[in-house]
């Protein structure tokens, strides 16, 4: 630990307004070389504005930033960079139809004598930096031919690939696996003795803990405090997020114990028999009967994604049958997925979910809306009744009903798109990584709200990454490996009664002896 | 929940209407016309008609008003149509010929000349939808060719509707007068009126705005983007077919060449002016109307200064520009920031003497 | 391969390239028409190319011909200039140039054989002195213009011009292009009639088409043309008769279009090789017609 | 081997549906397989090819310039008329008229981005303005007289039984000039990068204001270059010169297998869908069609290879 001698990077009284919302309200910020320092915040807190007022992505409105003693005002990130300041920004910021080598090193090209690109010396250099974050690969092939975790990868590289003062991550391990995270944290700790300077933004506490030495929470764009993170307990941290007390996050299961009766009783809302697509997931079978919650396990492109897809009918099957409500379907999609009670919340909201120009009313009401017949639109007034509860239910922050989408933050980007699906009051919901990005007390809402929707009776179908999490919420689990269903795990017929864990999900994973 | 600092509503976040520059636009021009060419606002009664160059105004501009009609609908969806111009030309050519060369009358030559233009306008769609062709692509290969098919159902040549095949019907499309007001102004007041209403009380316009600014996700809303496209490229050619007819109607000529002629562009510029933006998305019906009559206006005003025509386009792209500029985020945000900043050192000094 | 250019092939059929504008107007299908019935009569094999109104199209239109190797190329050109590169391509290939209807301006006259057209000078003084004549020395005018640039548009100007230059009382109070179009020319005599309203008594329109663009705006704006609004234009298209006939209309100055007979005669002795015989310039001529001739000319009107 | 990789797919398409449409020309027509053909098919057209690359530039940094023709037609008159009326010489005449067009390009790409209006209706006006100002230099052609700019045009390398002209020559190097920038240069990249995604390449730090504005004063540039070409290719200039020009330039890149969403294309593709889009043209002058059959054939051959280029390389 080096001695907290003086701060490289210093902020002072910053301030940044957005139409509407007042996203930084004079907030300091201090930053020492050799330090892992975690940004903490609930979703809209203000992490990701303070990080692109300080790269200059945005205009500041008032403030002083301090870089080493010197007065700085970069006026965009390329200027950032000048200064030291190397950043990852939280969106994966990457160009997709050029070469992952090109991505990491865009910008910064090496030369050759005649002052051409040297693409040799290039592909090499891109292949070592992949390479101390533990990653191989063709280095010469399109960006848009690996996986989202892939391109958080390579969004790392290059901002490590800078030898930065400062740098800069804003949510990196979002889309990465156990493997690649502990790849990254060693690179970060060497990269800490070597005395840069590491801002750190996630969700995670446990990485919180793990990797960092000091800890800065906001809470509504205020700074809230920093804290040593020795002598900040996790408890402590999660009310200084949320201004409030903790929630109660029972460790016992939230899943309703009443499922196992209604199965034998109720026809299954869906059946799938041996649906699949060529190319994205290997044939499966899949029952989910109402009330249930069906859970989705495996590891980062085992094809989970994929067969909510298919069950909503978003990607259309090669193979199989789907039947629903009791009748086999034909010509799947979402549009009769809705209209037989089918909900999905897809992973990619930026892609497939909301509707950035559109107001938050429009939309919450859109599938509502688009499964009634053009001619009988929702009047005003029912539109902003329903948003309005929904806005309340899901503790959406945001100025109005008629604020556009694309404005809030991340996690209230996912809140809307929740509640679009609430409001068409489905048979089954689809949700697919409903945590991602969102925070501590978010989480917990949303979790009590699978429980809520359970016993009243809906079927969900929870995609996620967080074991724990379905280890709390489900009351079965699916596993995928390599695209293919594996195993399940069903306390309620399993003669062995295993139990619903984490471990236990974990180990059917990790399972491979063929 | 302590939200009250976020939710703190932002004085200066006021957003004007996206007609709001057009009609600017608009108004400045007129207020020149007021000083330069007082007898542009002159009405005249004249055989129980109106008669003056703001009738001229709104009588040439219904053309336009027509396509801007269409056009908004199909930039709203991210699209746009190139071919409108072309197809001003085929219906012309049809109905003309229709008219001329066999004995089926007028009504069954308009509906002719109409199902062309729709059928053009599917063909646009399918190419976009279906075959999965850019906009710009697709309706370029009818701009280009377009031009071509209406010459050759011309026969190679200008195809004049002689009077006796001409009146009453076709003549009165173009020439009559409804409430003392030409014609042609009338189809586009109803045409206009009937589309925001369809628009604006069905849930057409948020089906069309929600795929104009995310497809994927409207299919996943279970939205049927194909439709949606589909339909207004149909639309967007059904008022290109309308526009033909007052054109046809207008000077009894089908002319294959001139018809419509870049009329286009005009028609893009006017939906980009009346605050409809190119990505697709939130659009607006009134202010594409407002852009059209801008633009007429524009034109009718320079041909009164006797500026030639061919010089018309500089100012022209000057007016175009001053609009855009006045749209532009940037130009806003600086005008808001030094407004803001006067206030706050209004707000401080009260602060001060409290 | 160049034995096509040199002349005669024996039983072939020469093959003439035509190279048209490619407006649309009456008097242009009648003007393509009587090249194409005229080497169809002589027995030649008629190559057709369109500019589609481009002048870069034309150029590239004769420059293919001349890789084609046909024996001969006649060119209908939109504009005066811009045709020097390409003829001299056709001289060193030796295939011979007719240059049709309208005039074009180049360095070296021999880049052609020979040129035939209209006298568009002259039918702009007809008009005038038609018009001076008719209104005794006074008028105030309003001059609508075909396309800038064309040779038509500047010999019907100037040559109008010329004429009332010294008749004083002649005056013209606007003068804006139109383009040779009927819309255009609505549109244009429109914002004049609001701008000038009541002053103006004549209307000297380039083409017909324009003129009768010009009428449609007078009755609209209440008046009669041919009695409160003089009309004269130039071409002479049915059209035009019809309303002279009409009373709408007070005169056309012919412009002939059936040129294709004398183009055709010129290539029949070019291809002879009686180059010497056939004069630079050759010019077809023009009538006068107004409102007194018009109705026992109309039935023997082709176009 | 590597070359036939999928990313080049679509190069070859276009490659060989020039050589199927040039060999069942050839097969159809005496005379089309000659030097003759193929120097026109540069000569005729090096304007439009020359403009042609511009344009890609253009359109791979994600923007689209409406103004092309505009610029070719004023350069025209403008250039002919400095020469004959103000006895510019023609160098001079010429570097002026470079400089305008670049300055012209640069400040429509600089309203383009600092204001952030859409770059269709910015070059729209650019389109207007440029063609009113062509008219107000003069409304009718002006023929050039001048001995220095009939010996530039008559620079020739022999070429079978014909030869290649000045204009061609310029095109070739341009075209091998900006490809070799776009695939060696931090520029060149840096346009690929802002064509994939703007605001990415924003957040990469990479000089997106200068980049852009940089782009389309490459394209002012090449539009001047491509007017000159055009005064040279007819001697004159004309304000009428290249109307509706801009269609047949994006329809030659768009041919050539760049996407107009940006991001995606190539030098090389321009040049095929450049020769593509010539021998079209010199079909239907040896098929004797009437041109309303030309056009609705150019229209349905775009198509046609549009579709092809869709079903060969899908996404
Ligand atoms: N470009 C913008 N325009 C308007 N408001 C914005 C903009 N960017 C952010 N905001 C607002 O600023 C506030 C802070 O957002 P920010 O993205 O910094 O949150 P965050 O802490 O990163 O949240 P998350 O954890 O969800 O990513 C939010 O209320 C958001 O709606
Ligand atoms: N359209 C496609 N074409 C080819 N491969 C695809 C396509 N869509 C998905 N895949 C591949 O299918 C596999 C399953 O993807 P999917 O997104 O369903 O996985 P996942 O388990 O949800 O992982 P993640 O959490 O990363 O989304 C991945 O390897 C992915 O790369
Ligand atoms: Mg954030
Ligand atoms: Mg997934």
């Amino acid at each position: 630990m080096p001695t907290l001698t003086k701060p490289i990077l210093k902020i002072h009284n910053l301030r940044k307004q957005f139409p509407g919302v007042l996203a930084l309200d004079g907030v300091d910020f201090e930053l020492t070389a050799g330090e892992v320092h975690a940004l903490m915040g609930e979703n809209g807190a203000g992490k990701s504005t303070l990080i692109k007022v300080l790269t200059g992505v945005h205009p500041r409105d008032s403030g002083r930033v301090e870089l080493d003693g010197q007065t700085i005002a970069p006026t965009s990130p390329s200027a950032a960079e000048g200064l030291g300041i190397s950043t990852v920004f939280q969106e994966v910021n990457l160009i997709p139809r050029l070469s992952v080598a090109e991505n990491i090193l865009l910008g910064r090209q090496p030369k050759n004598a005649i002052g051409a690109i040297d693409w040799k010396t290039l592909y090499q250099m891109a292949t070592q930096t992949l390479t101390r974050l533990g990653v191989e690969l063709d280095v010469r092939k399109q960006l848009a031919e690996y996986s989202i975790a892939i391109a958080q990868m390579v969004a790392i590289a290059r901002g490590i690939a800078l030898d930065a003062k400062v740098l800069i991550l804003d949510e990196p391990t979002s889309s990465l696996d156990e493997k690649e995270v502990t790849h990254l944290f060693t690179v970060m700790e060497r990269l800490r003795n070597e005395g840069m300077a590491i801002v750190f933004v996630t969700h995670f506490l446990d990485q919180v803990y793990r990797i960092s030495d000091r800890i800065t929470v906001l809470r509504n764009g205020r700074l809230v405090g920093t804290w040593p993170t020795g002598e900040l307990e996790r408890l402590d941290l999660v009310e200084h997020m949320l201004g409030r007390k903790v929630p109660q996050l029972s460790a016992q299961r939230v899943g309703s114990a009443a499922v196992p009766s209604s199965k034998i009783s109720a026809k299954p809302v869906v059946k799938a028999q041996g649906l699949g697509r060529r190319g994205s997931v290997h044939p499966f079978d899949l029952e989910i009967f109402p009330g249930e919650v069906v859970g989705l396990a495996g590891l980062l492109g085992s094809g989970r994604s994929e067969v909510g897809r298919l069950i909503f009918g978003f990607d259309s099957a090669t193979t199989g049958t789907l039947e629903v409500g009791g009748n086999q379907v034909v010509n799947w999609s979402p549009r009769k997925a809705i209209d037989a009670g089918i909900a999905w919340c897809p992973e990619d909201r930026k892609l497939d979910g909301v509707i950035p120009q559109l107001s938050v009313r429009e939309n919450i009401v859109l599938a509502l809306q688009s499964a009634r017949s053009i001619f009988h639109p929702l009047s005003r007034a029912k539109q902003n009744e329903i948003a309005q509860r929904y806005v309340a239910q899901l503790g959406i922050k945001t100025t109005s009903l008629e604020t556009t989408v694309g404005t809030l933050s991340g996690g209230n980007q996912q809140k809307v798109l929740l509640a679009r699906w609430l409001a068409m009051e489905p048979k089954l919901i689809i949700l697919d990584e409903p945590t991602r990005g969102i925070d501590v007390g978010a989480k917990a809402e949303i979790e009590n709200l699978v429980a809520e929707l359970s016993a009243a009776g809906v079927a969900v179908l929870l995609i996620s990454s967080e074991l724990e999490d379905l280890a709390r919420c489900c009351s079965r689990v699916v596993v995928l490996r390599d695209r293919r269903i594996v195993a399940a795990l069903d306390p309620s017929s399993d003669l062995e009664q295993n139990a619903l864990d984490e471990s236990a999900i974990m180990k059917l994973i990790a399972h491979h002896n063929d | 929940m302590t939200q009250d600092v976020n939710l703190k509503k932002n004085r200066l976040g006021w957003q004007p209407p996206p007609a709001f520059y057009a009609l600017l636009g608009l108004a400045a021009l007129l207020l020149v016309n007021w000083f330069c060419i007082p007898s542009f606002f002159e009405i005249q009664v004249r055989d129980g008609n109106f008669y003056g160059s703001l009738i001229d105004v709104f009588n040439r501009g219904a053309i336009g008003v027509l396509l801007a009609i269409g056009m908004t609908l199909v930039v709203a969806t991210g699209g746009v149509d190139l071919s409108v111009g072309s197809v001003v030309a085929i219906c012309g050519a049809v109905v003309a010929i229709v008219l001329t060369t066999t004995q089926f009358g007028i009504v069954v030559a308009i509906a002719a000349g109409l199902l062309a233009a729709v059928g053009a306008g599917a063909v646009n769609g399918i190419l976009i939808t279906w075959l999965r062709i850019e906009p710009i692509i697709a309706t370029l290969v009818l701009m280009v060719s377009g031009r071509g098919i209406a010459k050759y159902i011309a026969g190679e040549q200008t195809v004049a509707v002689p009077p006796e095949l001409a009146s009453p019907t076709l003549d009165f499309l173009g020439n009559g007068h409804f409430l003392g007001l030409p014609f042609p102004i009338t189809i586009a007041a109803v045409l206009f009126v009937v589309t925001l209403l369809v628009v604006r009380r069905t849930s057409v316009g948020l089906l069309v705005e929600s795929v104009g600014a995310n497809p994927s996700a409207s299919r996943a809303c279970g939205i049927n983007d194909t439709v949606v496209k589909l339909t207004v490229y149909v639309f967007a050619g059904f008022c290109a077919g309308l526009a033909g007819i007052i054109d046809l109607a207008n000077i009894g000529i089908a002319d294959p060449t001139n018809a419509g002629a870049l009329s286009e562009l005009d028609a893009i510029f006017a939906v980009l002016v009346g605050g409809t933006a190119l990505t697709g998305g939130r659009f607006s019906l009134t202010g594409a109307v407002i852009g059209a009559l801008l633009l007429q206006t524009l034109m009718t005003t320079l041909y009164t200064w006797g500026v030639p025509s061919d010089v018309a386009p500089v100012p022209k792209a000057i007016v175009i520009l001053l609009v855009c500029l006045l749209q532009s985020p940037t130009l806003r945000s600086w005008l808001e920031r030094t407004l803001r900043g006067n206030r706050k050192m209004g707000s401080r000094q009260v602060e001060a003497s409290s | 391969k160049d034995q096509a250019a040199g002349g005669d092939a024996g039983d072939k059929k020469p093959t003439i390239g035509f190279v048209q504008t490619g407006d649309l107007s009456d008097w242009r299908k009648a003007h393509t028409q009587s090249v194409k019935e005229a080497a169809e009569a002589a027995g030649y094999n008629l190559k057709f190319a369109d500019g589609q109104a481009k002048l870069e199209n034309q150029v590239k239109a004769v420059s293919s011909f001349i890789s084609q190797g046909v024996d001969a190329i006649i060119i209908a050109p939109l504009e005066v200039s811009g045709w020097d590169n390409v003829l001299e391509k056709a001289k060193k290939r030796n295939i011979p140039v007719l240059i049709l209807d309208r005039q074009v301006e180049v360095e070296d006259d021999s880049l052609y054989v020979t040129y035939i057209g209209a006298d568009t000078y002259n039918e702009g003084i007809l008009a005038a002195k038609w018009l001076v004549e008719k209104v005794d020395g006074k008028a105030k005018v309003v001059e609508l213009q075909g396309s800038q640039g064309a040779s038509p548009t500047i010999n019907r100007r100037d040559s109008f011009l010329e004429v009332i230059k010294d008749h004083p009382g002649i005056e013209i109070i606007a003068s804006q292009a139109a383009d040779y179009e009927l819309t255009k020319a609505k549109e244009v005599m429109e914002a004049i009639l609001k701008a000038k309203g009541d002053e103006i008594e004549v209307v000297y329109a380039h083409n017909d088409y324009m003129a009768l663009g010009a009428i449609q705006a007078i009755e609209e704006a209440g008046k009669k043309p041919g009695e409160d609004i003089i009309v004269l234009s130039i071409d002479g298209m049915k059209s035009a008769f019809e309303a002279m006939v009409a009373g709408k209309l007070n005169c056309t100055v012919e412009c002939n279009p059936l040129q294709g007979p004398k183009a055709m005669e010129a290539i029949g002795k070019i291809l002879a090789g009686e180059t010497d015989g056939i004069p630079k310039k050759q010019m077809v001529l023009d009538k006068v017609f107004d409102q007194s001739n018009a109705a026992e000319e109309i039935g023997s009107r082709k176009y | 081997m590597s070359f036939i990789a999928r990313g080049n797919l679509p190069l070859l398409a276009t490659a060989a549906v020039l050589a199927a449409l040039f060999g069942a020309a050839s097969l159809c027509f005496d005379n089309f397989c000659s030097s003759y053909v193929i120097s026109d098919l540069f000569s005729q057209n090096a304007f439009l090819g020359i403009s042609a690359l511009g344009m890609t530039v253009v359109i791979l940094s994600g923007g689209i310039d409406l103004s092309v023709g505009a610029v070719i037609g004023f350069t025209t008159i403008f250039v002919a008329t400095l020469i004959t009326q103000c006895e510019f010489s023609p160098w001079l005449a010429w570097t002026v008229a470079l400089i305008v067009g670049t300055v012209y390009g640069a400040a429509m790409g600089a309203t383009i981005h600092f204001f952030k209006l859409p770059a269709f209706l910015v070059t729209l006006a650019g389109l207007f303005f440029a063609r009113g100002m062509a008219f107000f230099v003069t409304q009718q052609s002006v023929q050039i007289r001048n001995d220095v700019h009939e010996l530039v045009s008559g620079v020739a390398i022999p070429f079978g039984q014909t030869e290649i002209g000045f204009t061609t020559i310029l095109f070739l190097v341009l075209l091998v000039t900006m490809a070799c920038v776009s695939n060696f240069s931090t520029f060149g990249r840096a346009v690929l990068a802002i064509g994939g995604d703007e605001e990415s390449a924003t957040l990469m730090g990479l000089p997106v204001a200068r980049t852009k504005v940089a782009v389309y004063a490459i394209n002012g540039f090449c539009s001047a270059l491509a007017g000159i070409a055009m005064t040279l290719y007819m001697d004159s200039g004309n304000p009428i010169n290249a109307i509706g020009l801009e269609l047949d330039v994006i329809a030659v890149v768009v041919i050539g297998g760049t996407l107009l969403s940006g991001g995606v294309g190539s030098f090389t593709g321009t040049l095929l869908g450049f020769l593509i889009y010539g021998t079209i043209y010199q079909i239907t002058y040896f098929a004797n069609v009437g041109s309303s059959i030309a056009t609705i054939a150019i229209g349905a051959l775009l198509l046609a290879f549009i579709l092809l280029q869709q079903i060969l390389a899908p996404r």
